[in-house]
């Protein structure tokens, strides 16, 4: 088994090359798709019967809800490989999948809560999965912590890597516990409406706008790994090229 | 396919709801935007400080090498 | 110097129980904390004894894991700030078994304590009678998997010198399945429905805490301590 | 060559936030060597004491340990070993003659304890709580190990801190005892030790001089 | 040297400010301890809305004395380890001026942002409406008083060595009126009474506290000196 | 007797736990003073440097500064001391640049605060948190203070730990320009001082002799 295509992925000269060559497209097509989806979604999307216009957020909701989530795997995948394998490249993408988790579950949070008070009559519930975005809110927030209270950044990268991995296993168990903790003393009040029984023309804006959040997503995520590359490689000969070229440009653009 | 507003005060108010929606729009629009640029920020800042340091260095070294 | 591979655990669970009566003062505030806490919320809440009886339950059980949490900040600083930690970490020993001695230490100094006084609270919060035993049963399961969760927190913000209460950041979130169980006994036994579901979860869970807990520390005590 | 050294350090090199604090090309220790780390403040002396007993992991580097690695052969090392640093390990709240026990890891006598504690000259406060006692007693507490431990690699981290003159010349004792049945000892200081034979091994320390001019 | 024994209230404000925000992570923390732990709650107790609207104004006024009782338990132990609580002791000033600067230090990374972000807790609490401005405005006093009396305590701890909370606890007795009024305010709100009663007794115990207790921690700390 | 001395001790004694800790008769130190106080681990060096500096309050005598009781002039006679002990005051979290500051009350322009900490051989580790400085950098950090400050009197408790030899050169130094612009040093060390006209104060340090015999 050959193994030199894994090595080179976690090189990070190899990692940045690629995004420069990349990333523009990217961009390009999760603008587009953002667009596209926001203005279907919140202006053609035909209107939901019993909830009327306020079912629009959902455009936005579900997008964040779901990329909250698979950015936290994501996030204690990079953790998991960087302990087992020692990688650099991949403890950076950890640290940058932090911040933007973070967002995104704050967005998740902030337009269900929204959500909720137009359909439900309150901005909050302790609902099982709401409760599990929230403490998953807290998780990233104790990953971030970690990672800059350590004075020495690979001890922070350890130790948020292992704090990732155990709320790997912690989320679908407050996800159960909180579901049947709840369901049993509470008869079910109030359930998320569920998606399948959507009609097409609510849906396939949904669907753009899923799909760009993945891209746009995927583009933040690079952003701020190529800022993390940039950091933790300044002693390489390419990073000062890099930057003598850069300021060079800057010192021309004055001239 | 048809827009569902008849003009742009019934979409801003979207039917009584349009605060929710809005403030929701509003927000996420504001995050996805600082996600984009903090980085782009950081990655000129990070770059130009790389550029700083060696410049320095190599004034040292340049008069180190003199003094000798 | 090899023989003592063996006897870790006991070494370190008979100095940290002498620490602790020695300190007396500072190893009995998690109960004296418990307790006094918990006469705080009638002042704060409703003294009316109806009302206390329906949220006594979760009162105790939220108070036994924030008394469980506050201790174990401390239960690996001391040693890192006077040099015990490094020369554990450098003797030639697995750190499961001093860990694991450690961590019993603290349950019986904190969690044990705090399981006998609290029909002590039950009788003052005026929780239904049914629910002493499955509040006493649930917090002597419950409180030892605080202790183990609580001395991962620990060991991750150790070498932080005094992380504070970033300790909470990291640690609640993984006690919220076992305050669930933990209350959700209570509320059974008070309701008179099988109590012994939720309490065998809970001793499933402490099953599993004790196995991986330990590794876990002692991995993460070497991980962190590089500085 | 024979027998290979008891400790070889080879090409180490250990960095912090970028700078190399620690760069030893070659050192090797012998049974019977007292080998003498000196160097300004901040040139990396506790750093080196450091990597030795593993408590840091260098980045480049190896040192080893009878021929093998100390990575390898980790167990039967740290079992070899002794380390005294900055940070003496005695629990204030316990008393002398407990702290020593469990250093001790109580697989001697309380009796042998207790001699330890008294030619070091602290008869008559082994009972009471260390918090009581004065910075040279408590730094002696911490030092009575060398005379219960049978580690064969002593690493002494300023070890005379604190300590008045008899207390350094019963150290320096012991360090000759220990040398001449067979034992060596690393020790980092900057008094000048009053004994035969001692190696010197100076850091530069770089790193401050540099500031400095 | 003579001229700082006047701005020693403004040096040891900005220190400490600064102290905090170098360690941010612990200054913080009593912020995300009543989040936190007020999440807590509704998993330790039931879900339901109406039955936490019961509850909310006293387990939010219970947290926030939690929180800024334990994080003021650590306001001495720095200064007291390291030896600048000694240097502050011999340095030629009042030492008054001092300790109301760590005070109301400790108050705006504690007090001020438990007031700011308690409106979110009652949301997530189902804090009735009415109560949201009365619980804001008897936080920002209370926390105050809270913290003032939490310093006698941690004066105390520090002094007498007795470690923990123990003696912290002491002080205790004088929270109880704090939480009294304060709970009260919140109540009243929602009652839709007369809510100034109970703040305005609030105001008058911060005047009081703010009067005795630099006095009682000066003195409490020059005891510090007899061991 | 014309003038009185800076600081006159008489009669002066301090009980720990009912053993006499401190006892001394009589002793003086006038302005140009270096008085060094000497004794073995234990016999109370310590414990007279905290009573001097009114940490301790002495069980019986008085300590009399120009000619007043120190209880009676507190604030003049605080305001005119230096102490320096065992534990250094300098916070972990704050770069030695903060540290120095906030000990000189914010009375002086940041120059002069790096100007000390240069002329200490911090140069170049002014702006780093202090938790990164080694041992003997900390301690310089702490010594910094003798530089900035205005005090007549300094106490000094064992201020070479953890210094290089350089450092203990440049802290003499210290000394004697300070003792030369009429100040006076009282210092405990157990290291000989390399001055001249350094005046000794043995310590018997009975507790720890009789034990030890
Ligand atoms: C603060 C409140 C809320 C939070 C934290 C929250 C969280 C979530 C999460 C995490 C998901 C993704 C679930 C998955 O991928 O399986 C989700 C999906 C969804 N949410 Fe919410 N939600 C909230 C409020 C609401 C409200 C008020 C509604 C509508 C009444 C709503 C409707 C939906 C729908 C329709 C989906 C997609 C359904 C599915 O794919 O299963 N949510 N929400
Ligand atoms: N907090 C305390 N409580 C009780 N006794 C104490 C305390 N601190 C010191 N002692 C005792 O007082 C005596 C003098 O202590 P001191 O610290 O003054 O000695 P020292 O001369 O400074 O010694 P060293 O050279 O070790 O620093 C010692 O015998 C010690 O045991
Ligand atoms: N935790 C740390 N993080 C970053 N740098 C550090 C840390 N500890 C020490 N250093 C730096 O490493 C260098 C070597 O430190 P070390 O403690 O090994 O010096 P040393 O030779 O023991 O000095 P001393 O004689 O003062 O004890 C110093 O320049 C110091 O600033
Ligand atoms: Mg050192
Ligand atoms: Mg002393």
């Amino acid at each position: 088994m050959n193994w030199t295509w894994f090595y080179r992925l976690g090189s990070p000269l190899w990692f940045y090359q690629m995004t420069t060559r990349w990333l523009p497209w990217l961009s390009l097509l999760a603008f587009v798709l953002l667009t596209t989806g926001l203005v279907w979604g919140l202006g053609f999307a035909p209107q939901d019967a019993k909830q009327g216009n306020s079912f629009r957020i959902i455009y936005l909701h579900v997008p964040a809800s779901f990329l909250a989530l698979a950015g936290y795997f994501l996030m204690a995948t990079a953790g998991a490989i960087g302990l087992i394998w020692k990688m650099k490249l991949s403890y950076m993408i950890m640290k940058s999948a932090a911040p933007i988790g973070a967002a995104l579950t704050f967005l998740a949070l902030f337009t269900g809560a929204v959500w909720g008070k137009p359909t439900w009559g309150s901005y909050w519930v302790w609902d099982a999965r709401i409760t599990s975005m929230l403490i998953l809110l807290f998780l990233y927030f104790g990953v971030l912590a970690l990672q800059y209270a350590f004075h020495n950044e690979e001890s922070g990268n350890k130790a948020s890597a292992v704090l990732a991995l155990v709320g790997t296993v912690n989320i679908p168990i407050i996800y159960k516990s909180v579901d049947w903790w709840y369901t049993l003393h509470q008869p079910s009040t109030i359930k998320l409406t569920s998606a399948p029984s959507m009609h097409p023309d609510m849906f396939h804006p949904l669907l753009v706008m899923i799909l760009g959040f993945y891209c746009f997503y995927v583009v933040a995520l690079c952003l701020f790994t190529r800022v993390e590359i940039l950091r933790r490689e300044r002693k390489t000969a390419w990073v000062g090229e890099l930057a003598a070229r850069s300021s060079n440009a800057v010192e021309g653009a004055k001239q | 396919m048809k827009f569902q507003f008849q003009d742009v005060g019934q979409m801003l108010n979207m039917g009584g709801h349009g605060f929710y929606v809005w403030s929701a729009v509003i927000v996420t629009l504001m995050i996805i935007i600082g996600l984009i640029i903090r980085p782009l920020i950081q990655h000129r800042v990070v770059l130009s400080q790389i550029g700083q340091d060696l410049a320095r260095e190599k004034l040292r070294k340049r008069v180190d090498g003199e003094n000798n | 110097m090899r023989s003592h591979a063996s006897n870790g655990f006991c070494a370190y669970l008979r100095r940290d129980l002498r620490l602790s009566h020695r300190r007396l003062g500072e190893a009995a505030s998690p109960l004296i904390f418990f307790i006094m806490v918990s006469t705080l919320v009638p002042l704060g809440i409703t003294p009316d004894p109806a009302s206390l009886a329906l949220v006594a339950s979760g009162i105790i059980w939220v108070f036994a894991l924030l008394a469980t949490m506050l201790s174990a900040n401390d239960l690996f600083t001391g040693d890192y700030q006077d040099g015990s930690l490094e020369q554990l970490l450098i003797s030639p020993q697995v750190l499961v078994m001093p860990v694991l001695g450690k961590v019993t230490a603290h349950w019986l100094v904190t969690g044990l304590p705090l399981t006998i006084v609290s029909p002590l609270l039950g009788l003052m919060l005026s929780l239904p009678e049914a629910g002493y035993f499955p509040m006493m049963a649930s917090l002597a399961l419950g409180t030892a998997c605080l202790s183990l969760l609580g001395a991962v927190g620990a060991a991750l913000t150790v070498s932080l010198q005094k992380g504070g209460m970033l300790l909470a950041l990291v640690v609640m979130p993984l006690y919220m399945p076992v305050i669930i169980f933990g209350g959700a006994t209570v509320q059974y036994g008070i309701d008179g429905l099988a109590w012994t579901g939720p309490l065998a979860i809970l001793g499933a869970m402490l099953a599993a805490a004790i196995a991986l807990c330990p590794l876990a520390i002692a991995g993460v005590l070497r991980l962190t301590s590089i500085n | 060559m024979g027998n290979p050294s008891l400790i070889t350090i080879e090409n180490l090199r250990f960095e912090r936030d970028d700078t190399t604090v620690v760069n030893c090309d070659h050192l090797h220790l012998d049974a019977g060597d007292i080998l003498q780390v000196e160097g300004p403040n901040g040139s990396g002396k506790t750093t080196l004491l450091r990597l030795l007993t593993t408590a840091l992991q260098p980045c480049e580097g190896t040192i080893l340990y009878c021929g093998k690695s100390i990575i390898e052969c980790r167990l039967e090392y740290l079992s070899d070993i002794l380390f005294i640093g900055h940070q003496s390990a005695v629990k204030l709240s316990l008393t002398a003659e407990e702290n020593l026990a469990w250093m001790a890891m109580s697989q001697l006598d309380s009796s042998s304890v207790l001699n330890a504690l008294e030619s070091l000259g602290l008869a008559g406060y082994t009972d009471i709580p260390c918090y009581k006692l004065s910075a040279g007693q408590k730094r002696r507490v911490a030092l009575a190990r060398l005379l219960i431990s049978d580690a064969r690699i002593w690493y002494l981290d300023e070890p005379f801190t604190a300590i008045d003159r008899e207390g350094v010349k019963l150290l320096e004792r012991c360090m000759k005892d220990h040398v001449s049945s067979g034992g060596a000892v690393v020790v980092s200081t900057h008094q000048d030790l009053d004994l035969k034979g001692v190696r010197h091994y100076p850091i530069l320390g770089e790193s401050l001089l540099r500031a400095c001019s």
